[in-house]
C-alpha cells in the first residue's frame, strides 16, 4: 500500500511537473510548429491527467477535442499563414517572428 | 493534503504562464496556445478539487463544466484562429499592431 | 405557477430568430425584425408580470437550486432586459437600412444570438451560466466587429477576442473556486453561504479583474475604442450601448450579493479608477479626430462614472449608476447611429472636415445633439437624472471629491460634443454627391435619442421598477 | 383636475410645440412658418393675460409633475414669475415680427425659427419655475437652445462667439448644479417661497449655506453677464439682431437676473440673506459692473458692442436693487428688469435696421442716418434717452426707485455710482445722437438696400417704434394699475416681512 | 523558477523591454503564489453538489452523473453552448475569403487511411452517443469523434456535394440547438417548465437531444477545420 501510495505521488509530481513544461516550451518554442506539436503533447497529457482524477467523461472529450480537434485547427491555420507567404523571408519571419527585433 | 491539490496547483501554474505568455508573445498564433493554456489551468483546478472527498466518487458538477468549458474553448480557438489568418492576410502580419491609438 | 414565462420567451425566441434567420438568409432581415418585435413583447411582458408581482424566479428543468440553473428577474435585471430590449429594436430597426445584402446574412443571425446571450445573462441566476452566456455574447460581439472587414476592424475583432477570453478565464476560475468553497453556483445561495476566506478573496479578485477588463474600466480600456470604433455603425452601437454593460451588471449582481461588502478599500479604489476613466477618457475624446473614435473614447468616460457608485454605496449611489447606464445605453446607441448614417452619407467622419456633411443630415445631427445632452448630463435627459442622483449621494455621504470629478466629467462631454455639433452651422457648400441614407436609420437614431431626453422627464417609473426585489439591499427608496 | 393645473405648462408648451412643428418644416413654406409664429406668440400672450387676471383674482396657478422621488418639476404663477413672465412673451411676440422681417431671404429658416421658439419656451420655463431644479432644468435648455442661434451664421467669429458662449454658460450651469444638490442635501427642499426656506437651517449650516449662496449667484451671474463673467456677451453680438435683442432683453441675461432674484428673495430670503452678509458683497460686484460696463462701451466703435456693454451695466442696476437690502430698491431693481428689457430691445431693433438697410456697423458711420431712417432714429433716441434715465421715460423710473432705495437702505455711496454711471452713460449715448440728428450725411452709405418710399420694411420698422413708445408709456403711466411699478410693489410688499 | 532561467525567452520579443518582462514576472509570481495559496486553504472535504446529483440521478433518466448533469440537470448550459459553437461558426463563416489550403493531393496513404477510418470513426461515435447514458461518453465525445471524421474527409480532398452545401448543410448544423430549443418549448407548451422532462420519458428525450446534438457538433466541428463557407449551388 505505502509502495502504491509513493507511487502514484511520483506519477502525480512527473506528469505535473511535465505538464508545466510542456505549457512553457509549447509557449516559448521559437517554431511555432515545434510549438503546436508540444501544445498537441500536452493535450494529450491533460488527458492524462484526467483519468488520473477519475474523470474520463473529461478525458475523453479533451482526447477528441482538446487536443485531436484543436490541434488540427492549429495546423490547419498554420499551413495558411505560411501560404500566404510569397517569399522566403517572409516565411522565416513568419517562423521566428520575435528573434530578430 | 492529497494529490488533488498537487494537481490544482499545477492548474493554477498553468494559468499564469499561460498568462505570462499572453501578455509578452507579438505572435497572434502564441496568444492564441497561452490563452488555450490558461483555459487548461482552470479546468484542472475545477476537476481536480472535485476529486477531494476520498474515497467518493468525485463530483461530477465540475466534470460538466469542463466538457462545456472544452467546447466553448475549441469554439472561440476556431474562430481566433480563422480572424488570425485574416489578420495576417490583411495586414501582412499575425500581430496586433503595437500603435495602440492611446 | 401557471404565468407565461417571458422570461424565457425573451431567451429562447432570439435563439430560433438566429436559426431561422440562419436557415432562410434571404429572409433574414425581415425575419430579424418581427423577431425583434417578439423580444420587445417579451420584455414588455416580463415588466407587467414582475410590477404586477415582485421578483420571479424560474428554475430551469424543475429542478432548482443547488442542482438545476435558476432564472431570476428583479427590478436590476428586469430593466437591463427593457433597455436592451428598446436598443435592440433601434438597432434591428437601423440595421434592415444598414446592411447590403450580403453582409446582412452574416449580421442577422450574429446580432439574434447575441440579443439572446444578453437577455439570458441578465436573467440568469447561477454564476457558471453566466460564464456560458459571457462566452456566447463575446464570440458573437467578436464576429460581429469583424463583419466591417479591414485591416482596423479584424485586429480590433482579434484584440478584443483576445481581451474577452481572458476576462472570462479569470472569471471562470474565479466560478471554480467559488463552487468548490461553497459547493453551489446559484447567486443567492452563494450569499447566504458566504464567509470570508483566501479562497472568497481570490475568487472575488479574479473575477472582478475579468470583468472589469470586459467592462473595459480605466486602464484595462485600451482594448476598447479601436474595437468599438471600427466595428460597422450597428455593432459599435450595440457593443457600447449593451455588451460592455453585460460584464458590469455581473459585476453589479456579484459586488451586491455574493461578496462581503467589508472591502470598502477596494470601493475606494474602483472609484479611483472610475474617476480616471471619466477624465481620460474626455480628455481622449477630446483629441480624437475621428467621430467614430471621439464616440468611444466618450464610452470609456461614461463607463467610468458606473464605477463612482462603489465608493458611495448607497441606494441612492446604486440608483444613479444604472439610470446612467440606462440613458447612456439610448444615447450612446444613438450617437453611434448618427455617426454610422454621417459615415455612410459623406463617406468619411473626419470631424474637421464634417461641414460638408453634417448640415445635410438634420436628423441625424439632431439625434446626435439630443443623444449628447444625455451624455453631458444637461437637463432634461436620463443623463441629467443620474447625474443628480450620484451627485445627491456624493453629497449625502460628504465625500464631495467625487461632485468635482461629475462636473469635471460633464464639461469635458460638452466639449467634446459640442466640437462636432458646431460643424453643423456654417457655410461651407456641399461639394460633392452624397450617398442617400434610408429614412430608417435617421429615425432610428433620432427615436432613441429622445427615448434618453424622455428618460429625464419619467424618472419615477425606473426608479420604482429598479427597486423590485430590492437588488440594492434593504434600504427604502427615496 | 381643472385647467389651472395646467395653464402654466400650456403656456410652456404653446412655444415649445410651435419650436418643434417648425423644425420639420420645408425651408420654402414662408407662409406657414409665420403664422405658426405669431399664432404660438399671440397664444402665449393671451394665455398670459389670462394668468395675469387669475393672478390679480388668488387663483393659484400650479403644474406639478414628478421629477425625481421628493422632487416635482413646478411651474407656477407667483408675483415674480408674472412680472417676468410678461415680459418675455410681450417682447418675444414683437421680437418674433421682427425676425421675420430681418430674416426674409436667409438660409435655414426653419432651423431658426424652430430654436428660437425653444429659447421662448425655455425662459417661459425659467420665469414660471416653482422650485431650483426645475429652473435649472429650464435655464440649461435655454443655454442650448441658444447656442445655435448665436452660431447660426456659421462663420468664424460666430463659432468664437458659439464656443465663447458655451465656455461661460456650461461652467456656470455646473456651478448652478453643484450648489442645488448641495442645497438640496442640507434643506431637503428646493420649492420657491416668499422670503425664502432656508432660515431655519441657519444654526448648523451657515458656512455652507455662505459657500451654496456663492455657487448658485456665480452661476446665474454668467448670464446675467456680471463682471468677471461678462465676456461671452459683447462677443455674441455677431448674432443676428433679433438674437440680440432675444440674449439682451428678452431671455438670456434677463433669466441669469432673474435667477438671482429668485435666490436672494425666494430662496434665502433678503432679510435673511442680508443677515449671512452675502448681499453687499453682490451689491458691490453689481456695483464694478455698472462703472466697468459703462466705461468699456465708451470706448467701442462698433454699435452692437457697445449696445452690449451698457447691457452688461443696466442689468447690473436690476442685480443691484435686488441686493440692497430695503423694499425700495427692491421695487427698483425689480422695475428695472421690465424696463431695461424694453428699451434695450428697441435700441439692438434699431441698430439692427441700420445694418440691414444701409449696412452701418459702426458709430463713426452714423452721421446723419437720421435724416435716411428718421422714425428709426427716433425711437432709438427715445431708448437712448431712456438709458441715461431721463424723465419721463421708464429708465428714470428705475433709477429714481434705486437711488431713493440706497438713501433708504443706508447704502448712500450708490448714489454715487448711479449718477457716474448716468454720466457714463450719457457719454456713449449723446454722441451717437448728436452725429446721427446733426451731422451731415456721407454721399453713400455702406450697403445700402432700397424699400421704395418707406425707409425700411414695415416688420423691421413697427417693432422698434412700438417698443419705444412702451418705453415712453412706462415712464408716463408708472403709476397706473398693472404697471410694472405697481406690481413690482406688491411683490415687495410679500418679499418684507410685515 | 524555469522561465527565468530561459535567456531565450528574453530575447524573444524584443518589443517588450526586459525591466517589464522582470516586473511582469514578479508580479505574476505573486499571483500565482496567492491563487496556489488560496487553492491550498480549501478544506479537503468537499461541499460539492455531488450528493444532490446522486440522489436525483434516478428520475433524470441516464445513469452516468455527467450525462446527467450536461443533459438534464444543468440541461440550459449546454443549451447555450450548442448556441456558442453555432455562432463561433458563423464568425468564422462571415470572415469570408479565408485563403483555402493548398490544394495538394492528399497522397494514397491519407487517401487509404480516411478510407479505413471513417466508417470506424462513425462507428465509435455512435457507440459513444449510446454508451453516455450510463459509461463514460455522451454527445460531446461522439460528436468531436465524428468531428474528426470530418476533418479526415477533407484532409483526403473530400468537398461536400454543391447540392448539399446550402440549406441541407445549415439544416444539419442547426439540429442540434434546434432540438434542444424545439423539446424545450414544447414541454412549456405542456404546461412544464423549461427543459422539464417527464421521468418516464427522459431518457428518451436525452438521447434524441444528444443524437442531434452529436450531428450538429460533429458538422460544426468538421466546417470550423475547413474554414469558409461552402460553395452552395446555384439557389440554396
Amino acid at each position: 500500500m505505502e509502495a502504491v501510495t509513493l507511487l502514484q505521488w511520483a506519477f502525480d509530481a512527473v506528469l505535473g511537473f511535465a505538464l508545466l513544461w510542456l505549457a512553457w516550451r509549447a509557449l516559448a518554442s521559437p517554431d511555432l510548429f515545434l510549438a503546436i506539436v508540444l501544445f498537441i503533447a500536452f493535450g494529450l497529457l491533460m488527458a492524462l491527467a484526467w483519468v488520473r482524477l477519475d474523470a474520463p467523461d473529461v478525458a475523453l472529450a479533451e482526447a477528441a477535442i482538446g487536443a485531436g480537434l484543436t490541434g488540427a485547427l492549429l495546423l490547419a491555420a498554420l499551413a495558411r499563414l505560411e501560404s500566404n507567404n510569397e517569399t522566403k523571408a517572409a516565411h522565416e519571419k513568419d517562423h521566428e517572428p520575435e528573434v530578430h527585433d | 493534503m492529497s494529490h488533488v491539490f498537487l494537481y490544482a496547483l499545477v492548474g493554477t501554474g498553468l494559468f499564469t504562464l499561460g498568462l505570462y505568455a499572453l501578455i509578452v508573445h507579438t505572435h497572434l498564433l502564441r496568444k492564441i496556445l497561452a490563452i488555450n493554456v490558461m483555459g487548461s489551468g482552470v479546468f484542472l483546478v475545477l476537476v481536480a478539487l472535485a476529486a477531494r472527498a476520498r474515497g467518493a466518487a468525485p463530483d461530477p458538477v465540475p466534470h460538466a463544466m469542463v466538457i462545456t468549458g472544452i467546447v466553448v474553448a475549441v469554439s472561440a480557438t476556431a474562430l481566433a484562429l480563422a480572424l488570425m489568418v485574416r489578420v495576417r492576410a490583411e495586414t501582412g502580419r499575425a500581430e496586433l499592431s503595437e500603435e495602440r491609438p492611446e | 405557477m401557471a404565468a407565461i414565462p417571458w422570461g424565457v420567451m425573451a431567451i429562447l425566441l432570439p435563439l430560433a430568430g438566429a436559426m431561422a434567420c440562419f436557415l432562410s438568409p434571404r429572409r433574414a432581415s425581415p425575419l430579424g425584425l418581427i423577431t425583434a418585435l417578439g423580444v420587445v413583447a417579451c420584455a414588455a411582458g416580463l415588466g407587467w408580470q414582475v410590477a404586477e408581482q415582485g421578483a420571479q424566479r424560474y428554475a430551469i428543468g424543475g429542478w432548482g437550486a443547488p442542482l438545476g440553473i435558476d432564472l431570476y428577474a428583479d427590478g436590476l435585471s428586469l430593466l437591463m432586459l427593457m433597455v436592451t430590449a428598446v436598443v435592440g429594436l433601434g438597432i434591428s430597426v437601423y440595421s434592415s437600412g444598414y446592411f447590403n445584402r450580403e453582409k446582412a446574412v452574416n449580421f442577422w443571425p450574429l446580432w439574434m444570438f447575441l440579443w439572446s446571450a444578453l437577455n439570458a445573462l441578465f436573467l440568469s441566476a447561477d454564476i457558471f451560466n453566466l460564464y456560458v452566456t459571457l462566452e456566447l455574447l463575446g464570440l458573437a460581439a467578436v464576429a460581429l466587429v469583424a463583419l466591417a472587414g479591414g485591416a482596423d476592424a479584424l485586429t480590433g475583432a482579434m484584440r478584443y477576442l483576445l481581451v474577452s477570453l481572458l476576462g472570462s478565464l479569470a472569471y471562470l476560475l474565479g466560478v471554480a473556486l467559488l463552487y468548490h468553497s461553497f459547493g453551489c453556483l446559484d447567486i443567492a445561495l452563494l450569499a447566504e453561504r458566504m464567509e470570508p476566506s483566501p479562497a472568497v478573496m481570490a475568487a472575488m479578485g479574479l473575477m472582478s479583474a475579468g470583468l472589469l477588463l470586459k467592462t473595459a474600466l480605466f486602464p484595462l480600456h485600451f482594448w476598447l475604442p479601436p474595437a468599438h470604433a471600427s466595428a460597422p455603425a450597428p455593432v459599435s452601437a450595440l457593443l457600447s450601448a449593451l455588451v460592455v454593460k453585460a460584464s458590469f451588471y455581473i459585476l453589479l449582481r456579484l459586488w451586491l450579493d455574493v461578496f462581503p461588502v467589508t472591502a470598502a478599500g477596494l470601493g475606494q479604489l474602483l472609484g479611483l479608477l472610475g474617476a480616471a476613466a471619466v477624465l481620460w477618457g474626455g480628455l481622449q475624446a477630446l483629441r480624437q479626430t475621428r467621430l467614430k473614435m471621439l464616440i468611444a473614447y466618450s464610452t470609456v468616460a461614461q463607463l467610468g462614472y458606473l464605477f463612482l457608485a462603489f465608493p458611495l454605496g448607497s441606494n441612492v449611489a446604486w440608483q444613479g449608476a444604472l439610470y446612467l447606464l440606462l440613458s447612456h445605453a439610448l444615447a450612446k446607441a444613438a450617437m453611434f447611429m448618427a455617426a454610422g448614417n454621417i459615415l455612410c452619407f459623406g463617406g468619411h467622419d473626419r470631424i474637421a472636415d464634417l461641414d460638408r456633411v453634417a448640415q445635410r443630415l438634420p436628423l441625424s445631427l439632431a439625434a446626435f445633439g439630443l443623444a449628447g445632452v444625455s451624455i453631458m448630463g444637461l437637463p432634461p435627459s436620463g443623463g441629467f437624472i443620474a447625474k443628480w442622483l450620484l451627485l445627491e449621494a456624493a453629497m449625502r455621504s460628504g465625500q464631495w471629491w467625487w461632485v468635482i470629478i461629475l462636473i469635471l466629467g460633464g464639461l469635458l462631454a460638452a466639449a467634446y460634443v459640442f466640437k462636432v455639433i458646431g460643424y453643423a452651422f456654417t457655410q461651407a457648400v456641399m461639394t460633392h454627391e452624397a450617398r442617400a441614407v434610408p429614412a430608417t436609420m435617421e429615425w432610428a437614431a433620432l427615436v432613441l435619442a429622445l427615448v434618453a431626453i424622455l428618460l429625464g422627464l419619467v424618472a419615477p417609473w425606473p426608479l420604482a421598477l429598479m427597486e423590485i426585489g430590492l437588488p440594492f439591499g434593504g434600504e427604502a427608496a427615496g | 383636475m381643472n385647467w389651472d393645473g395646467w395653464l402654466p405648462l400650456l403656456i410652456v408648451l404653446s412655444s415649445l410645440s410651435v419650436g418643434l412643428v417648425i423644425f420639420f418644416l420645408p425651408e420654402e413654406r414662408v407662409a406657414t412658418r409665420t403664422t405658426l409664429n405669431l399664432t404660438g406668440a399671440v397664444l402665449k400672450l393671451v394665455l398670459v393675460g389670462v394668468i395675469i387676471w387669475g393672478v390679480v383674482h388668488r387663483h393659484h396657478y400650479e403644474t406639478r409633475l414628478p421629477l425625481l422621488p421628493g422632487l416635482d418639476l413646478v411651474l407656477r404663477a407667483d408675483a415674480e414669475s408674472v412680472l417676468f413672465v410678461t415680459l418675455s412673451s410681450g417682447l418675444w411676440l414683437v421680437t418674433t415680427v421682427y425676425a421675420i422681417g430681418y430674416l426674409e431671404g436667409s438660409p435655414h429658416r426653419s432651423r431658426f425659427f424652430g430654436f428660437f421658439s425653444l429659447c421662448v419656451a425655455a425662459t417661459v420655463g425659467v420665469a414660471l419655475a416653482g422650485n431650483l431644479i426645475t429652473f435649472l432644468l429650464f435655464y440649461e435648455l435655454l443655454t442650448l437652445a441658444t447656442y445655435p442661434l448665436i452660431v447660426h451664421r456659421g462663420t468664424d467669429a460666430a463659432h468664437q462667439a458659439g464656443r465663447a458662449y458655451l465656455t461661460y454658460t456650461i461652467a456656470g450651469g455646473a456651478l448652478l448644479l453643484v450648489g442645488t444638490v448641495w442645497l438640496y442635501g442640507i434643506a431637503g427642499s428646493l420649492e420657491f417661497s416668499y422670503r425664502g426656506f432656508v432660515a431655519e437651517l441657519a444654526d448648523g449650516h451657515r458656512a455652507a449655506l455662505i459657500a451654496i449662496f456663492a455657487l448658485l449667484i456665480a452661476g446665474l451671474a454668467v448670464k446675467a453677464a456680471l463682471v468677471p463673467f461678462h465676456s461671452w456677451l459683447p462677443q455674441a453680438m455677431v448674432a443676428p439682431a433679433p438674437v440680440s435683442a432675444l440674449l439682451h432683453a428678452v431671455a438670456v441675461v434677463k433669466a441669469g437676473a432673474f435667477g438671482i432674484v429668485r435666490v436672494v428673495y425666494d430662496v434665502y430670503g433678503i432679510e435673511f440673506a442680508a443677515g449671512l452678509g452675502v448681499t453687499l458683497p453682490l451689491a458691490t460686484v453689481a456695483a464694478v459692473t455698472i462703472i466697468y460696463g459703462s466705461m468699456r462701451a465708451l470706448f467701442q466703435d462698433d454699435l452692437k458692442r457697445r449696445l452690449a456693454f451698457s447691457t452688461v451695466s443696466q442689468v447690473s442696476y436690476i442685480v443691484l436693487g435686488i441686493a440692497l437690502t430695503g423694499p425700495i430698491a427692491t421695487i427698483g431693481g425689480l422695475v428695472h428688469l421690465v424696463h431695461q428689457g424694453v428699451m434695450k430691445i428697441t435700441l439692438f431693433f434699431c441698430a439692427g435696421n441700420l445694418a440691414e438697410t444701409l449696412g452701418i456697423h459702426k458709430v463713426s458711420e452714423m452721421n446723419g442716418v437720421g435724416r435716411r431712417m428718421p422714425w428709426t432714429m427716433a425711437a432709438f433716441t427715445i431708448g437712448a434717452f431712456g438709458m441715461i434715465g431721463a424723465p419721463p421715460l421708464a429708465g428714470f423710473i428705475s433709477k429714481w426707485y434705486l437711488g431713493l432705495g440706497a438713501l433708504d437702505a443706508g447704502q448712500g455711496w450708490v448714489i454715487f455710482i448711479l449718477a457716474g454711471s448716468s454720466l457714463l452713460n450719457a457719454g456713449y449715448f449723446l454722441p451717437i445722437l448728436y452725429a446721427a440728428w446733426f451731422k451731415a450725411p456721407p454721399d453713400t452709405w455702406p450697403a445700402e438696400r432700397s424699400f421704395g418710399r418707406r425707409e425700411t420694411a414695415w416688420a423691421l420698422l413697427a417693432p422698434p417704434v412700438v417698443t419705444a413708445l412702451l418705453t415712453l408709456a412706462l415712464g408716463l403711466l408708472a403709476s397706473a394699475p398693472f404697471s410694472p411699478l405697481q406690481w413690482a410693489r406688491s411683490i415687495t410688499t410679500l418679499e418684507y416681512a410685515p | 523558477m524555469k522561465k527565468t532561467m530561459n535567456p531565450k525567452s528574453m530575447t524573444e520579443s524584443g518589443k517588450i523591454r526586459t525591466p517589464f518582462r522582470l516586473l511582469l514576472m514578479v508580479l505574476l509570481s505573486a499571483l500565482a503564489a496567492g491563487l496556489g495559496y488560496a487553492v491550498s486553504t480549501l478544506s479537503s472535504q468537499s461541499p460539492g453538489s455531488g450528493e444532490w446529483v446522486a440522489a436525483n440521478l434516478e428520475t433524470s433518466g441516464v445513469s452516468n452523473p455527467v450525462t446527467a448533469v450536461l443533459l438534464n440537470f444543468r440541461s440550459y448550459d449546454t443549451l447555450l453552448e450548442m448556441g456558442v459553437l453555432l455562432v463561433a461558426l458563423l464568425g468564422v463563416w462571415s470572415l469570408g475569403g479565408i485563403p483555402e489550403q493548398r490544394e495538394s493531393s492528399p497522397g494514397p496513404v491519407l487517401d487509404t487511411l480516411s478510407r479505413l477510418l471513417v466508417p470506424v470513426l462513425i462507428l465509435v461515435a455512435g457507440y459513444l452517443l449510446w454508451v453516455g447514458a450510463h459509461a463514460p461518453g455522451g454527445a460531446f465525445q461522439a460528436g468531436s469523434v465524428l468531428g474528426a471524421a470530418g476533418v479526415l474527409l477533407l484532409l483526403a480532398g473530400w468537398r461536400l456535394d454543391a447540392r448539399f452545401a446550402g440549406l441541407p448543410l445549415r439544416i444539419t448544423l442547426t439540429t442540434g440547438l434546434g432540438v434542444f430549443v424545439v423539446v424545450g418549448a414544447v414541454l412549456m407548451l405542456v404546461g412544464r417548465r423549461l427543459l422539464e422532462y417527464p421521468p418516464s420519458f427522459a431518457g428518451a428525450l436525452i438521447l434524441l437531444i444528444e443524437a442531434a446534438a452529436t450531428l450538429s457538433i460533429g458538422m460544426t466541428l468538421a466546417a470550423l477545420f475547413l474554414g469558409s463557407r461552402p460553395e452552395a449551388g446555384p439557389d440554396r
